[in-house]
């Protein structure tokens, strides 16, 4: 099972929903720091090409999971305005293992940082 | 053929889309003659950019249609 | 900060802390699964050494903190019965990048198999 | 000298702790010896065993003492 989720809601605590067979569960959540090359900054703005951002998340997805034999795949990535401190992605990966989600983990963050079309476009004004 | 800038691209560009008329196929080359002659300022971005064309990045070879929408990506950024 | 628990009580979904710098966090959640050694199962019984438990793991995530770089560091280990499903242990990891946070994530949950004193002591029947 | 078992220890030597007098220091393998005459069905968990005492493995090289509390830490298995 693949979801793949990009909009402009706050990235909540997901509940981890029960996965057959899964005895592993890697999460990885993207955080906005305070600070963009040295500088303080208030947040960050993302922006997609959303139709494309997710089908190449899900293509990656349905690629890795094949690769690592992943049970299930969620990826949520927010766009907009996200203020420090809070989410722009997470990811979470289902394995009978935990060794293939956590190399799944790497190689989909690797991918995504590569291929998905999704842009910081401007950084926001601290103390706003 | 439609083409949709992003990031840095619409910025350069002055606009997130435009729809223009072309003739024929054309090689991706051609495409960014075309569009280098309407945005002067996207040269800079031309090395690191690619296009898509249905949600699917295109290889440097391809052939594209008078009817495509085409859509610039500039190096991105997510997660 | 690094947090250590260990205790009966299920593993609810944590709401990430806000913590200074951070920019990543990784987590792993080992959940029980539905068969042990090819036998279907109802769940496991995890037994600890307590105090050494909590004093080994406190003692990894400060030395792999700073191995890593890690900012903060939160591990739960749940014991008694567990059924299928539910969660034995979470554990979340923050750094400034995420490279940090992946690797350390592996290296606690293979020092954890070797030791700390927490033990897989039976199994639960099915269906009861 | 107090006894902590856990686990299979702890099935094997069918109680949870013990105390028991020891009249000096002893080795590790003094103590060992001392606990399979107690404990014979322990034997096949010796060479897997490691032995704790202050929340910390000891070497094999320790030295224990008649008021230690010691643990007996079989194979674990957490996570």
């Amino acid at each position: 099972m693949i979801t793949v989720k990009i909009g402009p809601e706050p990235i909540e605590p997901l509940a981890l929903p029960p996965i057959a067979g899964a005895g592993a569960c890697a999460e990885f959540t993207g955080i906005v720091r305070a600070d963009e090359n040295e500088s303080p900054i208030g947040g960050l703005r993302y922006e997609a090409y959303q139709p494309m951002a997710e089908t190449v998340m899900r293509n990656l997805l349905t690629e890795i999971s094949a690769e690592h034999g992943l049970l299930a795949a969620h990826v949520r990535h927010r766009i907009g305005d996200i203020r420090v401190g809070e989410a722009a992605i997470h990811l979470a990966l289902w394995s009978r293992h935990r060794g293939p989600a956590f190399n799944a983990l790497v190689a989909f963050m690797n991918r995504l940082k590569q291929d998905v079309p999704i842009w910081k476009t401007d950084t926001l004004p601290p103390h706003s | 053929m439609r083409v949709l800038y992003f990031a840095q691209a619409r910025r350069l560009a002055g606009t997130d889309r435009e729809e223009f008329p072309v003739p024929s196929t054309l090689s991706t080359d051609a495409f960014w003659a075309l569009l280098l002659a309407r945005h002067p300022a996207l040269a800079p971005l031309r090395p690191v950019t690619r296009l898509a064309r249905d949600e699917a990045f295109l290889p440097a070879d391809a052939t594209l249609a008078p009817d495509d929408e085409i859509a610039l990506i500039p190096p991105v950024s997510g997660g």
